[in-house]
């Protein structure tokens, strides 16, 4: 699916942005590889099968991970205390109930007995990873016997009444109704829960918890309406918040297709810590990569706080910084769904043309990316009829310059969390423009002089002056300036910054000991990620 | 299934509805509170004024949001039911040359200044419409179609003429109620012009006619979006054909001045 | 204004289809020559001064016009039995009152009275033609002055009240909120009315009667909205009907500025007699010509009974045939409104890129004449948030494509006569295509062995050959036979039959002598016209 | 004018409306039934169906176009009147300075886990709004921008801490009614935490909240759609400066629980 080139973009100077990303990650990089979280230590224990909640809904796996922390701290890795306390337990979920009485004193043990205690831990998270594994070929095989959608853009749409028993029978009515992708976006409150809550959820604001079971539940009744309708229907949630790690490795044991995960969105728009979102972002990529999930990163964002044709660079930047992480994860191009969005001013003159140029250039940046287009929000209004006309001409753009995942914009997106009718008018607007307009790109061809190439050049330009401004004073404080959604996020600011250690010399993880692994190897690496 | 039930926007029994229109106010507060005292009074409980829109100086359009107290009685819901059996043009075609014995006569026409012909072509011409052939394909239909802006008193006069089983009007221009009215000047000509057992079927159809409105039309069947030549076909035998009884007329005569 | 060519189309075959076209059109013109109408006649009295109407509405140019051609026909034109009358009454209004009242016996004079006959009604209608020959003197002054519409397309809106005086406001709203042209669409029974009714109405069904005094109401009322919003609004009206010469002359004599006449729709779609349109159609386009108002031909009309993508063909014959009518009757290419449509079900796979194809022939066919772009309304349905979207694709379409005028689509074609809302809502989502895309033609470049291009030239072959088949059959057999808008009507068929004459060897008629000259005059014919 | 108006389609008195809703029923003839009933019962007279179409199995979409049979009377609609004089940035700095002796203290915040911002740094910070700058801009003003997602207690504390004069605050999320509930969460904690005459003034906004609301969230004034700043500081020096009485405060006890 490599998109031929429209633009005539210097090679040398997408080469040069490309080197500036890699410099401006890297110090954060190294952050990552240096750090451990509390969610990073859970998502451990998650792999390694502890599930449930105490009657209060705490999962036990913060109740165990949280009286560890209390008595050694997390900056070793929770996994040799825990692993060396469950010798006298049949299984982690006894230990965690009786870590929680406080019937349990951790320890860091020494040599050989650390050596027992990493044994059983690496049998433990074994299962978690042969399960992720499972569904990943699972996936493959459901894919390959139903087969994908026939058409690009896959169509992707969002369900959100909080309460996963309506959210069910409206994605499955959505599939059959023409979307290939399902998301379920997530209550408002979830990303600032530093747990993840359990079982079914009926009861959330403006979307649905994301939980084990709901992914399970949802999974499963896309399952069935995927061979209804003869493609294997995705479905998305949310690596984000405080639980990113966690959330990623529940969705690589429940298969989940696609996750949001981006490096600075919970930073930015939840006002999260820096450091741990850095720290999580690295983990649950990690897992996404062996899950085979592709993640959708959230550049969109940016642009509903900032002027989509001023911070237009600002996107280019992040995307750039997007895949750095992600190939330095482990993920290779075919998973990064890239975010960019239709958000500039539709009264400004040829707002439609800048859209084509700053969907071009994304599209010829990062061609074997399954880019994800995002639809106008901003400048929505209760004008539910001009909506409906905007969401046409974003999805036109989507089809003109071969934009890989369509997120389907809602005529009442200034209104109302999206409503059964809203999605079948939406996507049947999504329907006349692909089908009407489905060969438009052989007609489009936008002259190397013309508007659209200087804008698409223009705004390359603007992203490497920003790069290198970026390296020269750190990712960091380029975030705690504003650069990016002009939002002001300092280094040590935000939420769940108590929950980071630095990780001590002889920390220890055995998940993460794998999925360092992974990302050592270059087979998951694909060709394009490593030039 | 409940028999009552609520609209539905993404949760059962939320009842909310869009709702927008224009008041001949100027854009201001006041006519933003007009709004919202209009929507209550349509039954909307927690209306939201999503969006408000000077149109030149004396008119605001609005486009509201809200949950509607009404409830739906489903059990209250008059439907015309379907009284007659569907049949197939063969089976139209036996029952009339089974039972009538010759073939039966059908005029259409569109009335008044109607020029909107594709309706009623679509019912009576060989072309059809969504994949059925129209009643001129029966072979024991015979159909006269006079086409559009057809004077009432034309039409009555062919009507007899032809010695017409069922009349066929169409009507889809809807401008100041004119289909309703034109309507009621046919069925009225027809009960003036001949006596009650003498009068041909009256039918009307069109995209915005009510199929309960019959009797207060003084026709016989009114048919409505996505009618197809067969539904009438059928209707037809079933009235003129199969029916024992004598084509039974509304009570024209109370209905109409 | 010329368009610059986009298509592949072959200049030999182009003019083939031309040629076959006058080849086609002959007989009908000659046809035209050689009678008169009804209302040919009393366009004559009404040029003439003759204004006004009996009691009952009647017009005292049809009381007159009847009288006369109950006592001496109309073969021979009636302008010398009434100005020979004339002779004893102090006007024409006394004349009729008298006629009316059957007090006047009418006779063919002879000569040496013929002639002088011939005086008085030469310089009778001489005022009439030099009232219009003011007002479009009085259109040019008030455009350069005023200014023209700064964009192209010129956005065409109608008006549709009933009520003349509804309609004055909801026009000027319409024009202050960016319409360049207004037309009053008429009442549904209008066109079979063989008179015109007189003064200003309120009550039409489903449009507004077109009668002098309205004509001139509008066009005041929009010369104040012009100065108020800084460029002239054109005002268009229906020269169509039984009563087409009239309104013509009304038209001209009132400065309306663009006319919908067209050579068959009366034919086709009210069943109007062919020979009593074709004869009408010529006087009718000749004062046209001379009042410089743009003609609206009705191909658009074929497409609501006849399949868009089948029937293409029969527009773009009708397109040649029109375009020969006009130029025989003396109209420049710069006033020949060429009407086409967006039509084709959306359903279809490529439906816009269909409609790429057709919209652009056109404009490639008729590089210098304003043509008019009319919107989707066969598939509109009572979905009027689809419908909003549809008509949003139709203006890309036009702006894609280069078309001149744009009449605005509704979302709410298939419900009611617009509403002063949805002509709000309309506008809006014309103007953000035309603001948001006012470039794309720019990007647009089909190439030469495309869909698009292979269609284009599909539609011209086939064009060409349905005209050599009506230069076979004659063009009033082939209209009998239903090739236009699959509407059969045979020449003996339709109304106004019965007011067609064939003209005398002596037939007079002092309009038409004027007129003829004109039309022989090669000043007022475009460069293009005579090719 | 007439102050007995009816919503205006293309004539005057016409009353025309059109309205969209899903019902919970699958397509077929009763469903379209029920929407005209809906119609009906929301006063639609002579409704017209013009769109039905099924989603999925169990529902129904509908569009219907009608004449409203409700008046409205301008003169009962009640608009939250401006109470406030409107002044410049400069006339705001001027009478705080001149009649207060002080910067006026405003604290700002997304409560609940509401982390729409815009608004409220629309209103707060310099870069402002509609070409206004933002409260940060006033010279006598000292805000404190608490950014999302604040905890009602957090925020509490906070005024308490900063002595704030007013307290901003701004809902987005509407689902659930959140906007209210969390509206009347935080003037209940206010009212626990201080006695009335040391409460700060409680201003709310957000795009789907009712002006006038006010008393019954339990707040001073709600503010919503196209809010600038200077509207925003001139209520303050209104009602903190410039009103001679002390901030008036709604019968907060009676309303909330
Ligand atoms: C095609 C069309 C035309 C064509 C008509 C060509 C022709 N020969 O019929 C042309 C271009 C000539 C035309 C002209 C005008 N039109 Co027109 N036209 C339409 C259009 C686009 C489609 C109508 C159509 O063909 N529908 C398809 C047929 C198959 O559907 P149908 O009629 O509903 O028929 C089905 C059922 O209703 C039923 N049915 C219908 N009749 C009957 C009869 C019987 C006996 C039975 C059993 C069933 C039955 O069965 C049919 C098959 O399922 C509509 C807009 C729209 N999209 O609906 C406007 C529309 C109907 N037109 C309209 C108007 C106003 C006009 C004009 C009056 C405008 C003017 N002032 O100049 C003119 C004049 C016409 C006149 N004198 O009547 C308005 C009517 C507004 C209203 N509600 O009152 C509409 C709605 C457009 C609009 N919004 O303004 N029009
Ligand atoms: C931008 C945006 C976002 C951004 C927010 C970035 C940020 N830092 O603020 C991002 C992308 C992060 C976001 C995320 C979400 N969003 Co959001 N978002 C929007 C969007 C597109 C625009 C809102 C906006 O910025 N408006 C512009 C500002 C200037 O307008 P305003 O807020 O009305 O403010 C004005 C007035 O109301 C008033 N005002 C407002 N507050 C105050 C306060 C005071 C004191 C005063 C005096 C005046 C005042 O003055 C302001 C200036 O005039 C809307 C859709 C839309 N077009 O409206 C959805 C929308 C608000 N979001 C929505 C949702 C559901 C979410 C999510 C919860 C989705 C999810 N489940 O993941 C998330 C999570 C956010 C959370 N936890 O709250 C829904 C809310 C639905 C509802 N009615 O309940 C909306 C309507 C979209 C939709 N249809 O689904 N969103
Ligand atoms: C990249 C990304 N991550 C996450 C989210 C969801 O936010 P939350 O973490 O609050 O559920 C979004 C919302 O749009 C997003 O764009
Ligand atoms: C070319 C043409 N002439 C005339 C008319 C108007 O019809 P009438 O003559 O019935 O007013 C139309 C209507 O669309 C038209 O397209």
């Amino acid at each position: 699916m490599t998109a031929k080139p429209l633009l005539p973009l210097d090679p040398a100077l997408v080469e040069r942005a490309r080197q500036l990303a890699a410099r401006a990650a890297q110090p954060v990089v190294d952050l990552a590889r240096s750090h451990t979280t509390v969610s990073v230590e859970r998502a451990t224990l998650r792999l390694a099968g502890l599930t449930g909640a105490d009657p209060d809904g705490i999962p036990w796996v913060n109740r165990l991970a949280d009286a560890v922390a209390d008595q050694v701290g997390i900056e070793h890795g929770i996994a040799l205390p825990v692993f060396h306390a469950l010798k006298d337990f049949p299984d982690l979920t006894r230990l965690a109930h009786a870590a929680a009485a406080g019937g349990v004193t951790f320890e860091r043990p020494d040599e050989p007995v650390a050596g027992h205690a990493r044994m059983r831990a690496r049998r433990a998270v074994g299962p978690g990873f042969t399960r992720i594994a499972a569904k990943r070929r699972e996936r493959d095989a459901l894919v390959s016997e139903i087969g994908d959608p026939p058409q690009r853009p896959w169509i992707y749409l969002i369900v959100a009444t909080g309460d996963i028993y309506e959210d069910i029978p409206q994605a499955q009515a959505a599939a059959k109704a023409g979307a290939d992708v399902i998301a379920v976006i997530r209550s408002t409150g979830q990303s600032l829960l530093d747990y993840v809550p359990e079982g079914a959820t009926r009861e959330g604001f403006a979307g649905t918890y994301a939980t084990g079971e709901n992914f399970r539940l949802m999974r499963a009744a896309l399952d069935e309406t995927s061979r209804e309708v003869g493609r294997y229907i995705r479905l998305t949630n949310y690596a984000s918040g405080l639980c990113m790690p966690e959330i990623a490795a529940l969705a690589g044991m429940n298969r989940l297709d696609m996750m949001l995960n981006d490096c600075m969105y919970g930073i930015l728009f939840r006002d999260i810590n820096p450091i741990r979102t850095f720290v999580d972002q690295r983990f649950s990529r990690q897992v996404h990569a062996r899950a085979g999930i592709i993640i959708n990163t959230g550049e969109d964002n940016y642009l509903t706080t900032a002027d989509a044709v001023e911070a237009a660079h600002t996107v280019t930047v992040s995307q750039l910084l997007n895949e750095r992480f992600a190939h330095e994860a482990g993920l290779p191009d075919r998973l990064l769904g890239l975010g960019h969005a239709f958000e500039i001013n539709p009264d400004l003159p040829e707002s439609f043309r800048l859209e084509l140029a700053h969907a071009l250039l994304a599209r010829q940046l990062f061609p074997d990316a399954p880019l994800k287009w995002m639809p106008p929000t901003k400048h929505m209004t209760g004008d539910v009829f001009r909506g409906n006309l905007l969401d046409g001409f974003f999805n036109l753009a989507g089809v003109m310059t071969g934009q890989s995942i369509l997120l389907v914009g809602m005529m009442t997106e200034a209104v109302v969390t999206p409503w059964i009718s809203d999605r079948d008018i939406a996507l049947q607007n999504v329907r006349y423009v692909l089908n009407a307009c489905a060969g438009l790109a052989e007609d489009f061809h936008p002259p190397a002089d013309g508007f659209i190439a200087k804008r698409a050049n223009e705004v390359l330009g603007e992203a490497v002056d920003l790069l290198g401004r970026i390296v020269d004073d750190g990712l960091l404080n380029a975030i705690a300036d504003g650069t990016f959604g002009i939002m002001k996020r300092p280094a040590d600011g935000g939420r769940g910054l108590d929950g980071v250690a630095k990780r001590a010399d002889d920390y220890w993880n055995p998940a993460t000991e794998i999925l360092d692994q992974d990302a050592a190897t270059p087979a998951h690496v694909h060709e394009e990620a490593t030039r | 299934m409940s028999r009552i039930v609520r609209p539905y926007g993404d949760t059962t029994g939320d009842g909310m509805v869009q709702l927008s229109f224009t008041l001949p106010v100027p854009h201001d507060k006041r006519a933003e509170g007009a709004a919202l005292q209009l929507a209550a009074k349509m039954g909307l409980d927690g209306a939201m004024l999503v969006h408000a829109k000077a149109i030149g100086e004396a008119y605001t359009f609005f486009v509201v949001y809200g949950a509607s107290t009404h409830l739906v009685n489903l059990d209250e819901v008059k439907v015309v039911e379907k009284d007659y059996t569907h049949l197939s043009p063969k089976e139209v075609n036996d029952a009339i040359r089974e039972r009538l014995g010759r073939k039966l006569c059908v005029v259409g026409a569109c009335i008044g200044t109607d020029a909107h012909t594709v309706g009623i072509d679509a019912i009576l011409n060989i072309k059809g419409v969504a994949g059925e052939k129209g009643l001129e394909y029966y072979r024991e239909l015979r159909v006269v179609n006079l086409g559009a802006q057809v004077a009432v008193p034309d039409l009555v006069n062919r009507a007899v003429d032809e010695e017409a089983d069922a009349v066929l009007v169409s009507q889809v221009v809807t401008q100041k109620d004119a289909h309703l009215h034109n309507t009621r000047e046919m069925a009225a000509a027809f009960r003036e012009a001949l006596p009650p057992g003498k009068r041909p079927l009256l039918v009307v159809g069109g995209p915005r006619f009510d199929e309960g409105a019959a009797t207060e039309l003084g026709v016989d069947r009114v048919f409505t979006r996505g009618t197809t030549p067969s539904d009438v076909a059928s209707y037809l035998v079933h009235r003129l054909v199969t029916s024992k009884t004598a084509p039974q007329r509304p009570a024209l005569q109370k209905d109409v001045a």
